[in-house]
């Protein structure tokens, strides 16, 4: 039955900020498995779940090259999600997916690569960046922007010390003002600032931008001023969601059912939708 | 997800001879969530306990089920334990299946089934606890002691004492309150005046204290230790700064007949006054009823005859100060009671028959006849004095139902005051029993019969009249079966002691409760006496019931000792079970703040950006909140929870039934 | 030859089909509430109803639909699959509107994923609609291209015979088809006058409104405000519609005994939409009619090729506001373009 | 001039002397015999109000729309006693506020309108008679009546019939106007007290828990039975409620704005016969 | 023979009398029925309707509230706006048809052991006369066969 979820074992719980975890998953059975081998790919996302609590929406913050398991980070909030973040290593959750459309990566292949996010809005970022990052020698330049309210809320902080180290990632990091500590070694400003400053260039270029609507709004504004143009923007949009499948009936923008046509979207398809059903 | 310790005690037999621990520590093993269950024979003991700790530290618990006997009994004690081993004590619950399972049931099977189900539910309840911390409050060391009685005087002294700073108001011009105006008092008959004087004068004179005659408490906003009181300084019209205490005012005053408050109408005083001569502070007040330049706008031979310059002020308003405290002390005392509704007994009709109120001032050295007993109508000696006993007191019909406590005692000390003063003189006392109990109590009244010669007759008077120049007190010998008259020049009536007249409305004025009657209302009349239900106000003397000098005094050296170990740390750990609201689904209709039997709950403005208040919400005082719980149900969109005792706790400890 | 089945046969083709194995449902009006229920005999049907209260989608998309029984232990987690029971059923006595109703959701439920509640249940049933000889002031089958004849969704059309005796049967697929073969012994093949259709009026110009509605500037018109003012946000049109088909998946049990259920939700709700955050993308009453309307007649026609509405006119019928979707696309032809 | 004339000019006087700026009231339904919720801004639009006997549902509900009175102008609305007693009660929980109100009252007596004098909500604190007298119709008080007479067994056994019917489309709660919490029990779901799925045993524990929530606070309105698609006599479970508050704690719901909540207040002489 | 009925009856009691009252029972070993499970609430304030109503959906044949008498609540009044609460749910209830022997409220102080122990026996055998309640557990069973057509 298509609303039947695959039961997962956590094998690890890492926190990533107050109120966010990562959890890693295994498949229990392996036809699961095997059914989430051939389907996966970047930018997919499943609903989570618990027996009991319900179910919780969010991306496969993992790459496509690596299907072993299935990472997802979240941030606690509601019923299901507040149970997620107490499992241990062994307990059992659900998994329902991958759904929904993905990041046209061979499509970025041979082009430079910027990849923007704020805050919680980093996994889905994370999923596509591995995928790049796993076939390095396909594409050229990778710039990552990454900024959060405070150093604390960064999430995927041993990731983010790896990229800093490789030669061949420009990682660009900020928090937002006043969100510093005292040994805070990089950016202090917001995103869409940080970004115009780090100036990377629009040419060839396919930039992936992940964050709340606000930081999206600004960060779109300073990514055409760079003179990026919104077909060469990817970024997703999340909606309340309750089957994956295109028939509860609530994710839709205008037209467009998420679930299905989404979540990775142009910034150009997005401008076509009806702002206000945002 | 949850690991929870579970620990079944035998209680040595007490348990496990009617529940099978075994099976219970099996069931619970297959419990989800349970991590470690483990028997044995006393938990509570120190290796018991240890292996609570042990187990906790081992396998990480996030929370502890203790199977064993009431949690009024050992709660605290795993609490300790849990804190000890590094778990949130909050994350501990006690499965009662000793009072409430073992000790109750004769069927084994049956006992341990419920016992499986007792500790499962709570094993479902204490996954969802809460870590909890105790509620710290910060403590103003401060106490404010409403009244200037010996009761609110000895409270006041205690806490000043022990250092810290006293604020005494007195709504009368003095303090010293019904004390100084006795005569002697029993046992030991040493003078009132005496004893208490040095006391008022301490109290006045105490770096710590400060002293507010002639004012009102109007209002009490806040909490345990952190209260602010708004005092009202009514208009002396006489400078207390200023005034020296000369008494030439009070000498002039051109008003001198008025009937003195103090000496219960048996003397007068004048229109500026001194309630009486030891009065403290002994600076005059000016009666603005009786004062002939309110009355007329002029005289003022008062502030002609001072000499110091602007000490008298008719110009002279209430003032208004508000005084931050941590802990109050109400000491406000008693009144007694309007004797008019024993009209059979000729009170206000004949001028000799008395309260006992009064016959203190006839006794006392320092009242209108200097000590000498005698008769107010016509100033001479009364050879037959008829004392009524419970002229008020239990009799539910006219008076009052309960036992006014003391009049038996000082009846007998009437009798014998009058004895000492009047070798030949006869009292006869009307009597429903004697009560003495207290030390040298009944010695006392054995002293008034077997050595002052009181004659007392068991009975209730039914009539006093008047005949032939006597008062002739009609009644009824009931140990003997014979009614009886006495022929008597003077009859003294035991009046019952009764609340203040304003006791009730002052009680909702600070936040307390009180009694059908007026009287203030304790915690516990056992084990909280001197608390009230107010965390922070505490009671001593007769506002919280009838009582005498000495357990007054020790009430009010107990709610001393009450105030002082609040204010012996600065801040204040409270039990964290206390209710807090989830803003953003409160849609205030304050039903919350009106079912609060502690005020607890304010109302809050929450404001937009630009901060324009969009909505007000409910927000409860966690200083103030007690933990009852009837918010929580009151709310209809679940908008407001109690810590330790959540819905989402009681949901699961239900459901898991 | 067309063939007629007689009300006096009614009975005897309930008993066939029972035999065979079908469970019978018709509308049934019971505790004043129109449903379609199962039926033992003609007289428990209530056929004179111009349309029950609920509609026959119920049968296939039921208001709360258990999906998945699961038990915790401490060892592991036991789930159990819950389908609809094999049973095949008749529909009888569905209206036109009704039975358009589930051909017109059959592709939303079967877009790549197929939900299998609604196509077994809809596999197993065979749908005998009853065309419409009276109609009330709500009903707009004809403003939506349908009519009180349409068959779509029909396996089966009957047509009330004039004099009231029964029906002329006129059988639309193959399903239908067999499903009388089985009682033809039951029917008669005499020829006999139908009897007048409704008249259903054209209440409003569905190609102007769906012209206006695809117009990008009409999202953000004022006209949802204006037209969504006195709606309070119930749900009652969306679940008495034909079409609608929102649902919530909700988990229900004791705490380690429970059911995954399938639940009807309504996009009328405030909080249908509403995200953890607090963010609501239809946080206003008239944003949620918008979403509505839009959905019926201009984003299901791009998806699926069909409006999302058969005119049965539940939606303002049963209004506490006196609504509905007919005022609403009135209002829509009626602005001045 | 009829009561429909007279209600027009007066709204269309409100309106155009800038006093209110917005009269809620009735306006022709898509039928003969519907009414429908109309809005007027302006004194033109104030002619299209229809005040008849048809115009039975208690519009007070839409004072409570989100945003509506927070600019602090007023609003006149045409109202029964029930919708009186409605914004008392609503004043009384702090949901608005009297100054805010312009009252159109009339009442309906055998298909009879009558004019209700005055216009504040001063004017009605503390209802008349008349109001008292209209808040239980003869109908409802005969079912109930009924429904006593049966057998705990009948009684369940009804109810549970009629509760099989929920649907749970929440249109009962999105009609009354004290049905006003911004977020309903039913949605609370940590924890779920009340189950959410439309089936009996929710149903069953939705209707009750409404009914509970509304003890002492229903102005007998009937919004919600009239709503009920599905023709649940909900009105006869909250009259029920409110002959309760009225004979155990002489409780009279929307009696004035200052009446505390039945349930948020006690009296110490409370009956309490039935507890052991 | 089939086993005799065991009624399920689940006690909602605050802690500072009844839940004491059922202590003292215990230290004074008096014996009653072993079908009733105690919820512990720090007041009957606490005690929410919906309490009753997962009760009875968790299979209580009766329900018992208790608290302290009037004038004694620990928390000053939360016994009395329970009280009030009480009424208005039971009249509630019992319209809609759940009987009132099924559900019990009774004021129990600390020192009524003996009293809390006569109840819960009392209760019972009431409940045992009374039988299952069926009728409310049968909601239960329909959820799962109520939409499978």
């Amino acid at each position: 039955m298509i609303y039947n979820p695959f039961p997962m074992r956590v094998v690890s719980k890492r926190q990533e900020a107050p109120g966010v975890n990562t959890l890693k998953l295994e498949f229990v059975r392996e036809e699961d498995h095997e059914f989430f081998r051939q389907n996966f790919k970047t930018g997919m996302f499943g609903l989570y779940g618990i027996y009991g609590e319900g179910e919780s929406t969010f991306c496969v913050a993992s790459p496509e090259t690596r299907k072993e398991y299935i990472e997802c980070t979240f941030r606690q909030s509601g019923r299901v999600t507040g149970t997620l973040a107490n499992v241990d290593a062994g307990d059992i959750v659900t998994f329902r997916g991958p759904y929904g459309n993905r990041f046209p990566i061979e499509e970025f292949e041979g082009k430079n690569l910027l990849f923007i996010a704020g805050g919680i809005a980093l996994p889905p970022t994370r999923s596509v960046i591995w995928s790049c990052l796993d076939q390095r020698e396909k594409y050229r330049e990778v710039t990552i922007v990454y900024g959060a309210r405070t150093v604390a809320d960064l999430v995927y902080k041993n990731e983010l010390d790896d990229w800093k180290k490789r030669d061949d990632v420009r990682l660009v990091l900020t928090v937002d003002p006043g969100g510093e500590t005292p040994d805070w070694q990089d950016h202090v400003g917001f995103v869409p600032t940080i970004l115009e400053q780090a100036a990377p260039s629009p040419d060839n270029t396919i930039a992936v931008l992940c964050g709340p609507p606000i930081m999206i709004k600004f960060t779109l504004a300073a990514l055409q001023r760079l003179g990026f143009s919104p077909e060469n923007v990817y970024t997703t949009l999340e909606n309340r969601m309750k089957c994956g499948v295109g028939k509860c009936g609530r994710c839709n923008v205008g037209s467009v059912y998420i679930c299905k046509e989404g979540p990775v979207f142009t910034a150009a398809e997005v401008q076509a939708m009806p702002q206000a059903d945002l | 997800m949850a690991k929870i310790g579970v620990f079944v005690c035998h209680c040595g037999e007490n348990i496990a001879s009617m529940v099978d621990t075994g099976n219970l520590v099996r069931s619970l093993s297959d419990h989800p969530g349970v991590e470690v269950c483990n028997e044995y024979k006393y938990f509570c003991s120190d290796p018991g306990q240890e292996t609570v700790k042990r187990a906790i530290r081992e396998h990480n618990l996030t929370g502890v089920v203790v199977a064993a006997c009431s949690p009024r009994m050992h709660e605290q004690t795993f609490r300790k334990a849990c804190a000890e081993a590094g778990l949130n004590p909050y994350m501990l619950e006690l499965a009662n299946i000793r009072e409430q399972c073992s000790w109750v049931h004769s069927n084994k099977e049956q006992a341990t089934g419920k016992a499986i189900e007792i500790t499962r539910s709570l094993v479902e309840k204490v996954k969802r606890n809460n870590e909890l911390k105790p509620i710290s409050v910060p403590v103003t060391r401060r106490a404010l002691v409403i009244g200037g009685g010996i009761a609110g005087i000895q409270a006041a002294l205690d806490i000043a004492s022990a250092g810290r700073e006293v604020v005494l108001v007195e709504r009368e011009p003095s303090i010293g309150g019904h004390m100084s105006q006795l005569s002697e008092t029993f046992p030991t008959l040493d003078c009132s005046q005496c004893i208490l004087t040095p006391r008022m004068v301490e109290a006045i004179q105490h770096p710590n204290i400060r002293v507010l005659t002639y004012s009102e408490v109007e209002e009490v906003v806040g909490y345990i230790g952190n209260f602010t009181v708004k005092v009202r300084n009514k208009a002396r019209y006489v400078d207390i700064d200023k005034c020296t205490g000369c008494g030439d005012c009070i000498q002039k005053c051109p008003q001198k007949k008025i009937p003195s408050e103090f000496e219960c109408g048996l003397g007068n005083r004048s229109a500026i006054y001194t309630p009486f001569a030891q009065a403290v502070p002994n600076k005059p007040v000016i009666d603005r009823n009786r004062c002939t330049y309110f009355k007329n706008g002029k005289c003022k031979i008062c502030q002609k005859t001072c000499q110091i310059e602007h000490c008298i002020d008719f110009d002279m308003q209430d003032t208004y100060e508000e005084i931050e405290v941590g802990a109050i002390v109400v000491a406000t005392g008693f009144q007694i009671q309007d004797t008019s509704v024993y009209g059979e007994y000729g009170y206000g009709k004949y001028k000799d028959v008395i309260t006992g109120l009064q016959f203190e001032r006839l006794a006392s050295a320092s009242g209108p006849t200097a000590g000498k007993i005698l008769r107010p109508s016509d100033g001479k000696e009364p050879e037959t004095v008829v004392f009524i006993q419970c002229a008020g007191s239990r009799d539910p019909s006219k008076g009052v139902k309960y036992c006014s406590k003391i009049c038996c005692m000082y009846t007998a000390k009437h009798a014998m005051l009058y004895a000492h003063k009047h070798h030949h003189g006869n009292s006869q006392i009307f009597y429903m029993d004697i009560r003495a109990a207290g030390k040298g109590y009944d010695e006392f009244t054995r002293r008034a019969i077997e050595e002052d010669g009181a004659g007392y007759v068991r009975g209730r008077v039914s009539k006093v009249f008047q005949e032939n120049g006597k008062l002739i007190v009609r009644g009824v010998d009931t140990l003997l079966g014979k009614p009886v008259e006495v022929a008597a020049d003077m009859v003294v009536l035991a009046t019952a002691m009764v609340p203040q007249p304003d006791a009730k409305e002052f009680a909702k004025r600070i936040g307390i409760g009180y009694d059908e009657y007026g009287f203030f209302n304790e915690a516990h009349l056992k084990l909280r006496p001197v608390e009230t239900a107010t965390a922070g106000i505490y009671l001593c003397g007769a506002c919280q019931s009838p009582k005498d000098i000495p357990d007054t005094v020790a009430q009010a050296s107990a709610s001393a000792a009450k105030v002082l170990g609040l204010f012996s740390r600065e801040q204040l750990e409270r039990e964290p079970v206390v209710a807090a609201v989830t803003e953003s689904t409160c849609a205030g209709c304050w039903g919350c703040v009106m079912a609060c039997p502690y005020n607890a709950i304010e109302k809050q403005d929450i404001k937009d950006r630009n901060g324009k208040v969009i909505k007000q919400v409910a927000s409860v005082n966690p200083g103030l909140c007690q933990g009852c719980g009837t918010c929580v149900t009151f709310c209809r969109s679940n908008s407001i929870d109690l810590a330790g005792f959540t819905e989402k706790q009681i949901f699961a400890e239900v459901m898991a039934l | 030859m067309t063939r007629i089945l007689l009300k006096n046969k009614l009975d005897d083709c309930i008993v066939t089909w029972r035999n065979a194995g079908y469970s019978v449902l018709a509308p049934v009006k019971r505790n004043e509430m129109g449903s379609f229920s199962e039926v033992q005999k003609a007289s428990d049907m209530s056929l004179d109803l111009i349309l029950p209260e609920r509609t026959i989608k119920d049968r296939f998309f039921p208001q709360t639909e258990p999906m998945i029984r699961y038990k915790i232990s401490k060892q592991q987690i036991d789930t159990e699959t819950m389908t609809p029971p094999d049973t095949k059923s008749v529909c009888f006595g569905v209206r036109p509107c009704d039975a358009a109703g589930l051909e017109i959701d059959d592709p939303l439920f079967g877009w790549d994923y197929k939900d299998q509640y609604w196509f077994k249940r809809r596999n197993n049933s065979v749908i005998v609609t009853i065309t419409c000889t009276a109609s009330d002031d709500f009903c707009m089958c004809t403003s939506v291209k349908l009519s009180p004849e349409s068959t779509k969704g029909s396996d089966v059309m009957l047509r009330p015979l004039s004099n009231g005796n029964g029906w002329q049967v006129e059988t639309i697929t193959e399903r239908g088809k067999a499903l009388f073969d089985s009682v033809s012994v039951h029917l008669s093949d005499e020829k006999a006058e139908t009897a007048a259709l409704a008249q259903v009026p054209v209440r409003f110009n569905v190609e102007q409104v769906m012209e206006w509605l695809a117009n990008p500037t009409s999202f953000e018109s004022q006209f949802w405000k204006d037209i969504a003012l006195r709606c309070i946000g119930c749900g009652s049109c969306t679940f008495l519609c034909p079409t609608c088909h929102c649902f919530d998946i909700q988990d229900e049990g004791d705490t380690y005994n429970g059911i995954r259920r399938k639940n009807w939700d309504s996009c009328s709700f405030a909080n249908f939409t509403m995200h953890t955050s607090g963010h609501n993308p239809r946080n206003t009453q008239s944003t949620r009619w918008r979403q509505r309307i839009m959905h019926k007649f201009n984003y299901y026609r791009g998806k699926f090729g069909v409006n999302s509405c058969s005119g049965c006119g539940r939606c303002t019928r049963q209004c506490p506001v006196d609504m509905g979707i007919t005022e609403t696309l009135q209002a829509i032809s009626n602005l001045p373009r | 001039m009829g009561i429909q004339e007279q209600y027009r000019s007066e709204a269309a006087s409100l309106l155009s002397s800038g006093e209110v700026k917005l009269v809620i009231g009735f306006g022709a339904g898509s039928t003969a015999d519907r009414r429908r919720p109309l809005f007027a801004r302006t004194g033109e639009e104030a002619n299209r109000f229809v005040l008849d006997a048809s115009c039975i549902a208690n519009l007070s509900t839409y004072l409570l729309t989100e945003g509506l009175l927070s600019d602090g102008k007023k609003v006149g609305i045409f109202l029964k006693p029930d919708g009186i007693r409605s914004i008392n009660i609503l004043i009384a929980e702090a949901q608005l506020k009297p100054d805010q109100v312009v009252i159109l009252g009339y009442a309906i007596e055998n298909g009879q309108l009558t004019a209700l004098e005055g216009r504040s909500v001063a004017d009605f604190n503390g209802v008349n008679e008349k109001i008292r007298s209209l808040a239980l119709p003869p109908a409802v008080q005969q079912d109930i009546e009924r429904l006593e007479a049966m057998s705990p067994v009948e009684r369940f056994q009804f109810w549970q019939d009629q509760f099989s019917k929920c649907i749970k489309c929440y249109a009962c709660r999105q009609a009354c106007p004290m049905c006003y919490c911004r977020r309903c029990i039913v949605d609370v779901n940590q924890p779920q007290w009340v189950n959410t799925s439309s089936h009996t045993l929710g149903n069953f524990e939705w209707n009750i828990v409404r009914a509970f929530h509304l003890a002492g606070r229903c102005a007998a309105c009937g919004a919600c039975d009239r709503a009920c698609p599905v023709n649940i006599p909900l009105r006869l479970i909250n009259a029920r409620m409110g002959r309760e508050v009225r004979e155990a704690f002489d409780y009279f719901a929307g009696e004035s704005t200052d009446q505390k909540p039945v349930l948020a207040s006690f009296s110490k002489d409370d009956p309490e016969t039935f507890i052991l | 023979m089939s086993e005799p009925f065991e009624p399920k009856i689940v006690a909602f009691v605050c802690t500072y009398c009844t839940y004491a009252g059922a202590d003292l029972a215990g230290t004074s070993r008096l014996k009653y029925a072993t079908n009733v499970r105690i919820v512990r609430l720090p007041c009957t304030g606490r005690i929410s309707p919906l309490f009753i109503l997962k009760a009875l959906q968790k299979g209580a044949d009766a329900v018992l509230v208790s608290g302290c008498h009037p004038g004694d609540c620990h928390f000053t009044a939360g016994n009395y706006h329970a009280r009030r609460r009480w009424t208005v749910f039971r009249a509630l209830l019992s319209f809609t048809g759940i009987p009132e022997e099924r559900i019990r409220f009774s004021w129990i102080s600390a020192a009524e052991g003996a009293k809390f122990a006569e109840l819960i026996n009392s209760i019972t055998e009431d409940t045992r006369k009374l039988g299952p309640f069926t009728q409310y557990q049968e909601l239960q069973t329909i959820i799962e066969t109520q939409s499978t057509y």
